[in-house]
């Protein structure tokens, strides 16, 4: 057993169970730090798969960004009824039942044709590749993306702007 | 490590993320799910994109990554508001529209 | 005679025509009353003397003479055409019926003297339009046409019964009469409609050739003929479809003379005798004929003699004497049957019309409280004696002939039991005829009834007036001259009458009439314990042996209460599967919309459900 | 390099720099006036779509930009036109909106649809996945936005929050399915897509069968229809106009782009599902729509039926169906937002979307009435009404694929959809008016409602060159 | 088009009245009147220039139109007329246009009222010179649809107690107002027009996808398995709208709560519209499809014709009667298409006419009577003859007509449908035709006695009621006059039918 297979495992296990824990802890900021736990994870998983870039990114925007920005709302929110959110889960049977059964067929779907086994051999720098495919080949939906960022950060202000 | 491997992990995590969607009460906690379903996704187009040694797999998880962080913002500041007006963050308490 | 017959005939059909238009549409004329009436009389006179000089004409041509035009075109052909078969037996019947509607109309002038200006003219224009539809049928080349004409004088008769519409009773006689009648012509539309699938056509001639080339196939025949034959019955009242006749007397008298005695009730007989080369294809349905014929003449001869209402005496008596010539053309003479048709057309309307003149005077239908009314109105009494005699079959006088006629071919159609039937009813006839008279015109009088609308009747009754004692005379003499011409020299029939039967007739007629005089003027046979011995067929006979309740009882039940069945059904179940799909529906929204929680976890679920399903499905169409 | 960006900028992509143009012009004016923009930014944006409008209709189809990734062909060009015309007639009424927000918050509106709005026309012309998913994301996010837009009202944040978590769910399944097509393609291109999916790739399969699933959420197709009702009665009415319409409009050229461009035979294995979906969507949303009592989601549930009879037409997957379903489109387009426009009227001065305040409009304001009857009939499919003829070729489209039961159900189900159409009608017509006085109607919107009455009874009138267009349009897929 | 396009214009003028009055009729009620007149007395001078112009020296169609639609899927604005259509369209001027004078004393809204009406019958005269199916299905509609406001707004409710084993239902779908009645009627035709569409569109297909055109259409061979089924769509389609049990109900309902024209014109004309389409597209494109089905097509006519009678008899409200007699009347006519003979098939035409004009009529006298008397209960009313003669007079003469009377245009009808009958496949068809005959003069007379005669009824509120009045005579006179003249001289319609139903049934083999 490869070093590479272990450390998949392992983070394999982690973040699995960080993500249950996410959906099923019964206080709102454990789930953040899960989640905060899960993404980590995934970033290693992105190490594995030799996008350094990649991870680096999953680091600070979500695991930093994102979860900072829950918290911060958890906390706004929690001050305002001033009471401590309840975070419970209902319907539990159903759900379970239906990711159960997604799960599964996606599994078969995944399962039914033969895939790779062995990465082919990387060349040249990742990272590198990324910018110069954005700014060429992709440069139009990076463009679009400014703009989705831009009306997000105008909807975020005007929701959450008090009265005006 | 072969590519099966992470797609089924991703799939798995997918699953997970949409069981929190559908139950969990608290709207933050579904957004909660909602991130992991985007970050297993993340994990099948990295994989795929490496196994492919193609780098617009990688592309699209950044943009992908950028665009779930502008939705949870948003999806948060439509949280804030809603507790202003209702005082509950309580997803199934938000049904005044139905029928 | 110059001009050709069938223009006479054509002539004499149009201008009654004219008439009813001009007083159908030109309201003023109408409105006016008498000088409408004047109108519709002067065509009748007119039309009366074309079918005289018709009449008179044909003497020579002896060939039928036709005149035919499209009514209904078709693609290879004329389907159906319209026109005037002119041969003996219509101008005679042309004749009877012109001469019959003169009489009455001018009579009517009287009789509804003082009727409203509007409805006399409404009165005339009926009687126009019925001249026209009566000689219509007589004439009438073919089927079709009959028929049309058939339904229109069975409208008249509607109408003209109904003509006091707002008596509750002639209401309700004549939708009556309407419904009988109708029930007879679904027989005869549908023998048309059969004959004309079995020999493709309507027309008398063909259907004539055909015949006696015999290249009709006989086999189905029966149930035309038969078919046929229900129209007649209903039109000639025959058991059981007679219930209408009596009823009908509601409409004002002249009316019965016309269209209840002379003319329209003698259509059936008419057509039959039109037809007798069909019905000779079919014996079976002759025998039915005859039978039928002779029960309805003793049945009504027995009803008319415990009625207390001259009209219905009348009226029974008229049922009997069509089931006379009906029995003579079950058995095979048709000619018998039409003589008897045209003698007690005249000796029947002046027996209703003298009827009318009492009516009239009275002011009352019941002989029961009528009484020596020949010293006061001599004139009525002796023409309505005439008429009774004709009636009755005494020699010299007009029913005598033609009853003999009658008798002579049953016999000879070796209808025994029917003859016999026929005898009975003849001295029953001259029974019920002679108490009429009796009561009505001798014994001690009693004091005139209070006045019914139906009566002119102030003061002591008196003859009527001129206008009206003119048409009595005028058959009178028609009546004696027919009779007498017919005793002196004997029409020579197709069939051998044996010698007794002449005296056993008249000797069965005198003794009908000596049992009258007996019990009703020397009162030597008590009236009750002659009645008594008839108990239970007395009794029967005043229900009017309950034919008109088994009617209703059909009517009621078959009619009215299933069609109440049926009602119900389609409006609460065949149209309740539709309300309740339609409320099924509604509901269905209503119920669907409970999936719409309004919990957006539960929108999530349907979201994901739909994934699965999908998946699922693109795994099974791989 | 400048010259090679600015010819594509005024080339294939000129709509769309155009449109982004124009929401940097409208974020400058609404910044440089601050909240006394008043309706100002909504004129600015008003007047350049207009001038886009007509340019989009002088353009020509046939060049392509960025190596085939974005390509603006006569199917692009229709659905661009459709977007901008109805976006137009959207702020155009939305100009007439009494609501203070509008006035005061009227920078962010538009810019967000514009944004949308770009989201839309490059969605239009992607032939490649990222692309696709970025504009697809940009054109999603800014409705959750509109939707809550109007704040003060309880109702919208919750609908748009609705509106926005199953949206989000769904965005993540369309991205789930684009990594499954990418993995088994190896690209990112669309035309790469055929090939796997011939040979029978299972990812192929899987990644189509999820994109499907997303895809059908935008346009509302049953069971992935549950916000839409919701949605629309929290949303500001102008604004559900547009969304009814234009992210669907969207959506179907993407259905078109990825699973019958260039795909050939193996089109037909998405038959049966349209077909299914088709009389399940029809179905449900004709039998909801009954017992509504809001108009608002009468309409939102007439809305999802119509999607159903626009399916009928992808389960014709020809020409003839993809063509009848744009010419479908455009009918839904003017009688659909005409009658969105009637209520905005009416709510605006009855301050109520509730279907009995429309009791005796008739007698109030008969024009207002007319009007609304006109494309409710149109909607219901009435001759001499635009949306006769749609639902005639739709039916006929499927006829030629001999699916004759799918055809007899939409028509049936037209019967019930009359119904309900009709009982808004009785309302009108039949009931007594609960007051005498008539409603006013702010110029702006009458202009709207009466260009979508002439385009209804126009299309109804003579259909041929819409015909054309749209056959044209359909013609470029197979 | 060389010669002047008479078929547009008799179709078109209702409606361009119906714009006239729409524009400028709010708060002219006068114009309103005398715009409709114009636009009805326009079409009934082309609709008897067209009876009398037509060549019945050559079969086929005339008068054509042509000017294409939507050329892309060969859809044409295509008009031209057969004998058939020429006597119907004749029927729907003099329907229309006593319809217009009827209903002079509308009181409220009468604008839209007008231009409603117009609307339809611009619809009616459509189908019936229409030759391109889509256009037709097009008119089609237009036809039904108006009829729901007008009978919403205008119509008048009655009431029917729920009951039976679905009175749940009733109580859900508010049987007997006004609403309920408009509601059903539509949904039931639409639902009807639902079946035809597909027919239509199935027929197109299957012929290429080239032309709409009947006259393409008749040319082609269909495959006996579509001709079966598209042939029972189309039974069931138009057979709903021409009350076919057990899609019938719609009708009573419909009739009864319709304001007097609006009665008048849909069962007087737009019941035919259903007959006409069994015959021209089911007959005319169908030949091995309608062999197929006529024993159906026949045997629920049988019973159509019995039923309706005996449901007549049964009812009290006057209204109710005339409608399940057009129940009865329509079984007759399709009875006559289900005979495939000559003679039957020109009845059946022949019976729509009359059937039109009688019905049309006794509309017209029932709305008089409602008007004055304020009464549709047969049973309270009695000796109006008195009060009313002129009613009475003409309800008479059409009860007489509804019974077949000789002499009136019933009965030509109905011996030429017994001929057929009895020469047809299936003789025994004649029996329940002939019986329901009979049922018909019970009802009818039953009914005119208790109305107008007898004594008169003592209730206040029947007493001295005027008799027709001004312009409400024209409508009688109008009718009357038709009904006997067309049953004098029947020769004047059978003569252009047979052009037409001939050639038919040559196309059917039967000839």
């Amino acid at each position: 057993m490869s070093l590479d297979v272990l450390a998949f495992w392992a983070f394999a296990v982690v973040l699995v169970g960080a993500a249950l824990a996410v959906v099923l802890s019964k206080n709102l900021f454990h789930s953040v730090l899960w989640l905060a736990l899960a993404l980590t994870g995934t970033a290693g998983i992105f190490l594995m798969l030799d996008a350094e870039f990649i991870a680096g990114v999953q680091v600070l925007l979500y695991a930093g960004g994102v979860v900072t920005v829950v918290v911060f709302a958890i906390v706004v929110t929690e001050r305002l009824v001033g009471t401590k959110l309840s975070h419970t889960s209902r319907n539990v049977f159903r759900g379970a039942l239906v990711a159960t059964a997604f799960l599964l067929l996606v599994f078969r779907w995944i399962t039914l044709t033969p895939l790779p086994l062995e990465k082919v051999a990387v060349t040249g720098d990742l990272t590198k590749a990324i910018g110069a495919s954005v700014l060429t080949r992709y440069i139009l939906p990076f463009e679009l993306l400014a703009v989705i960022l831009l009306v997000a950060l105008l909807g975020a202000s005007y929701f959450a702007r008090p009265e005006d | 490590m072969g590519l099966q491997a992470y797609l089924i992990l991703s799939a798995v995590i997918f699953s997970i993320g949409l069981f929190g969607v559908m139950t969990r009460r608290n709207t933050v906690g579904i957004l909660l799910g909602i991130e992991l379903m985007l970050n297993a996704v993340n994990i099948n187009l990295v994989a795929f994109a490496r196994f492919n040694a193609d780098v617009a797999g990688m592309v699209l998880t950044v943009f992908a990554i950028c665009i779930t962080v502008a939705e949870v913002s948003l999806g948060l500041a439509l949280v804030i508001l809603l507790f202003r007006t209702r005082r509950t963050a309580l997803a199934d308490h938000i049904d005044w529209l139905k029928g | 005679m110059s001009a050709a017959p069938d223009l006479l005939v054509l002539t004499a059909l149009l201008l009654p025509a004219g008439a009813f238009l001009l007083l159908a549409v030109v309201t003023p004329l109408r409105r006016s009353g008498r000088l409408g009436a004047l109108v519709s009389v002067a065509a009748m006179l007119a039309s009366f003397a074309a079918a005289v000089m018709a009449w008179r004409a044909f003497g020579a041509a002896e060939e039928p003479i036709t005149r035919l035009w499209t009514w209904l075109p078709q693609q290879q052909s004329a389907l159906a055409s319209v026109g005037v078969l002119a041969d003996e037996q219509s101008t005679v019947m042309l004749l009877l019926v012109t001469l019959v509607a003169l009489l009455v109309q001018v009579y009517s002038l009287g009789y509804l003297a003082d009727e409203p200006a509007p409805a006399l003219g409404r009165y005339y224009m009926y009687q126009s339009l019925f001249a026209f539809s009566m000689m219509g049928l007589v004439l009438a080349p073919n089927f079709l046409q009959l028929f049309v004409c058939w339904e229109l004088v069975g409208v008249c008769s509607y109408l003209l019964i109904g003509f006091w519409y707002r008596k509750a009773s002639a209401a309700r006689a004549a939708v009556k009469a309407f419904w009988t009648t109708k029930l007879g012509d679904v027989g005869l539309l549908i023998g048309i409609v059969l004959l004309w699938r079995l020999t493709g056509t309507f027309d008398f001639a063909e259907l004539k050739t055909l015949a006696t080339a015999g290249t009709i196939p006989v086999a189905g025949l029966g149930v035309i003929t038969f078919c046929v034959y229900l129209g007649a019955a209903g039109k000639s009242a025959q058991f059981p479809l007679h219930i209408w006749l009596p009823d009908a007397m509601e409409g004002p008298t002249p009316v019965s003379a016309l269209i209840h005695a002379a003319t329209m009730v003698t259509a059936g007989v008419y057509l039959l005798t039109r037809t007798a080369f069909l019905f000779a294809l079919t014996p079976d349905v002759l025998h039915i004929v005859a039978w039928v014929g002779a029960f309805t003449a003793l049945m009504a001869a027995v009803l008319a003699c415990v009625q207390s209402d001259i009209k219905r005496v009348l009226a029974y008596s008229t049922v009997s004497q069509l089931g006379y010539m009906m029995t003579a053309i079950g058995a095979g003479f048709a000619s018998a049957g039409f003589l008897h048709l045209l003698t007690h057309g005249i000796f029947k309307a002046l027996l209703f019309l003298g009827a009318g003149a009492v009516i009239h005077a009275v002011g009352t239908n019941d002989i029961t409280r009528m009484g020596g009314l020949a010293k006061r109105m001599p004139q009525t009494a002796i023409v309505f004696i005439i008429g009774t005699l004709s009636l009755a079959g005494i020699p010299l006088f007009a029913g005598f002939a033609s009853k003999e006629e009658v008798l002579g071919a049953v016999w000879a159609g070796g209808l025994t039991v029917p003859f016999f039937m026929l005898l009975t009813g003849a001295f029953l006839t001259a029974f019920y005829m002679l108490r009429v008279v009796i009561l009505a015109f001798y014994g001690s009088d009693r004091p005139p009834a209070p006045v019914e609308h139906d009566a002119h009747g102030h003061g002591p009754a008196h003859d009527a007036p001129a206008v009206m004692t003119l048409p009595l005379w005028v058959l009178a003499l028609a009546a004696m001259a027919i009779g007498i011409y017919f005793t002196l020299h004997h029409v020579e029939p197709e069939f051998v009458s044996p010698a007794w039967l002449t005296p056993v007739a008249v000797s069965v007629a005198t003794a009908g009439i000596l049992l009258a005089w007996l019990t009703y003027q020397r009162r030597t046979i008590n009236e009750e314990q002659l009645a008594s011995m008839f108990g239970p067929i007395r009794r029967a006979a005043l229900a009017g042996f309950w034919v008109d309740d088994a009617f209703l009882f059909v009517y009621r039940l078959g009619v009215l209460a299933f069609s109440k069945v049926i009602g119900w059904t389609d409006r609460y179940l065949v149209d309740g599967v539709v309300n309740a799909v339609s409320a099924w529906t509604v509901m269905a929204g209503g119920g669907l919309r409970r999936v719409q929680t309004g919990r957006v976890q539960d929108y999530v679920v349907g979201v994901a459900v739909g994934v699965i399903l999908l998946l699922w499905w693109l795994g099974g169409a791989q | 390099m400048t010259s090679l960006v600015f010819s594509t900028l005024s080339g294939p992509l000129a709509l769309e720099s155009g449109v982004f143009g124009l929401l940097v012009i409208v974020l400058v004016v609404g910044l440089v006036m601050r909240s006394g923009a008043g309706r100002i930014p909504g004129a600015v944006a008003l007047s350049g779509l207009v001038l886009l409008a007509v340019a989009s209709f002088m353009t020509k189809a046939g060049s392509s930009a960025l190596d085939g990734t974005f390509v603006v062909d006569d199917l692009a060009l229709f659905a661009k036109r459709l977007f901008l015309v109805s976006a137009a007639l959207s702020v155009l009424a939305g100009l007439g909106l009494k609501a203070e927000s509008m006035s005061r918050r009227s920078t962010e509106y538009h810019v967000a649809l514009l944004a949308s709005l770009l989201g839309m026309l490059v969605v239009a012309s992607a032939r490649e996945l990222i692309l696709f998913f970025v504009a697809f994301e940009l054109m999603s996010i800014p409705l959750y936005f509109l939707t809550g837009f109007s704040k003060r009202d309880e109702r919208a944040p919750e609908g748009a929050l609705k509106f926005f978590l199953v949206g989000s769910i769904s965005s993540a399944v369309i991205l789930y399915g684009i990594s499954f097509v990418y993995g088994a393609t190896g690209l990112t291109a669309m035309s790469a897509i055929p090939a796997p999916l011939s040979a029978g790739n299972s990812l192929a399969m899987l990644g189509l069968g999820l994109m499907m699933a997303g895809l059908g959420f935008k346009i509302a197709a049953v069971p992935f229809h549950m916000w839409v009702p919701d949605t629309y009665e929290a949303a500001g009415t102008p604004f559900v106009a547009w969304l009814s319409i234009a992210p669907k409009a969207a959506g179907f050229v993407v259905i078109f782009r990825l699973y019958i461009e260039g795909v050939g035979e193996g089109a037909m294995l998405w038959v049966p599902a349209a077909a299914a979906v088709a009389s399940v969507t029809i179905l449900a949303g004709n039998l909801m729509a009954i017992p509504q009592k809001n108009i608002k989601r009468l309409l939102a549930y007439s809305g999802i039926a119509h999607i159903g009879y626009l399916l009928i037409g992808l389960a014709a997957m020809s020409i003839g169906g993809v063509g009848m379903m744009l010419f479908y489109l455009v009918a839904y387009l003017f009688g659909n937002m005409g009658a969105f426009f009637v209520v905005q009227a009416v709510a605006d001065s009855e301050g109520s979307d509730d279907i009995d305040v429309y009791k005796g409009l008739a007698r109030r304001s008969p024009a207002l009435a007319l009007a609304l009857l006109v494309f409710l009939l149109s909607l219901g499919g009435i001759p001499f009404m635009a949306g006769f003829w749609a639902k005639l070729f739709i039916f006929w489209a499927v006829v030629q694929n001999g699916m004759y039961w799918l055809a007899f159900l939409g028509a049936v189900a037209t019967v019930v959809a009359l119904y309900y159409y009709l009982v808004v009608a009785s309302r009108m017509y039949i009931d007594a008016p609960a007051k005498p006085d008539r409603i006013p109607v702010p110029m702006p919107v009458l202009i709207a409602i009466l260009l979508c009455a002439v385009g209804v009874i126009g299309m109804g009138a003579y259909p041929e060159p819409w015909v054309q267009a749209a056959m044209r349009a359909a013609a470029t897929l197979f | 088009m060389t010669h002047l396009p008479i078929l547009s214009i008799i179709t078109w003028a209702p409606f361009v009245a119906a714009l006239v009055i729409m524009a400028f009729g709010s708060t002219r009620p006068l114009l309103v009147r005398y715009a409709a007149a114009a636009g009805a007395t326009i079409s009934s001078i082309g609709a008897v220039w067209l009876a009398f112009a037509y060549d019945q020296g050559r079969a086929g169609y005339q008068f054509g139109e042509q000017l294409a639609l939507v050329p892309s899927l060969g859809i044409s604005y295509e008009l031209a007329v057969d004998g058939i259509s020429v006597v119907l369209v004749l029927l729907t001027a003099i329907i229309i246009f006593a319809g217009v004078f009827a209903s002079w004393t509308v009181k409220t809204r009468s604008h839209e009222f007008y231009a409603l009406l117009l609307l339809l019958v611009t619809g009616v005269f459509g189908v019936f010179v229409s030759l391109d199916l889509f256009v037709f299905f097009l008119f089609y509609e237009i036809a039904v649809l108006p009829m729901y406001l007008l009978i919403g707004i205008w119509g008048s409710s009655g009431e029917v107690p729920p009951k039976g084993v679905f009175g749940w239902a009733y109580r859900r779908t508010g049987v007997g107002t006004k609403e309920y009645a408009a509601m059903k009627l539509t949904l039931y035709l639409l639902f009807g027009s639902a079946f035809i569409l597909v027919g239509i569109l199935a027929l197109y297909v299957a012929a290429g996808s080239t032309s709409f055109s009947f006259l393409a259409l008749q040319n082609v061979k269909f495959a006996p398995g579509l001709q079966s089924w598209v042939f029972l769509a189309f039974y069931v389609g138009f057979g709903i709208l021409a009350a076919i049990f057990p899609f019938h109900t719609w009708s009573p309902d419909g009739h009864a709560s319709a304001p007097t024209a609006v009665s008048m014109l849909h069962a007087g004309v737009l019941m035919k519209l259903g007959a006409y389409g069994v015959v021209r597209l089911g007959m005319g494109l169908l030949p091995e499809g309608t062999h197929e089905w006529m024993w159906l097509v026949g045997g629920i006519a049988c019973i159509n014709i019995v039923w309706g009678a005996l449901c007549a008899m049964s009812q009290t409200d006057l209204k109710y009667v005339v409608a399940y007699s057009s129940v009865s009347h329509m079984g007759v006519v399709m009875l006559g298409a289900a005979t495939l003979t000559e003679s039957g098939l020109n009845g059946a035409v022949f019976q729509m006419f009359a059937h039109g004009v009688m019905t049309g009529l006794f509309f017209a006298l029932v709305g008089l009577v409602y008007e004055k008397a304020h009464s549709r209960d047969i049973f309270k009313m009695g000796g109006f003859a008195t009060m009313m003669p002129g009613i009475a007079a003409a309800f008479t003469v059409g009860g007489l007509s509804s019974l077949g009377l000789p002499a009136t245009s019933g009965f030509v009808a109905e011996f030429l449908t017994f001929l057929g009958a009895w020469a047809s496949a299936h003789p025994w068809w004649l029996y329940p035709a002939v019986a329901g005959a009979f049922v018909t003069s019970l009802y009818v007379l039953r009914v005119v006695r208790a109305i107008f005669w007898g004594p008169k009824s003592t209730d206040p509120h029947f007493q001295n009621l005027p008799d027709a009045q001004g312009t409400e005579w024209v409508a009688l006179v109008l009718l009357v006059f038709v009904i006997v003249l067309y049953g004098v001289v029947p020769s004047l319609a059978v003569n252009p039918i047979d052009t037409a139903t001939v050639p038919l049934l040559v196309r059917l083999g039967v000839l």
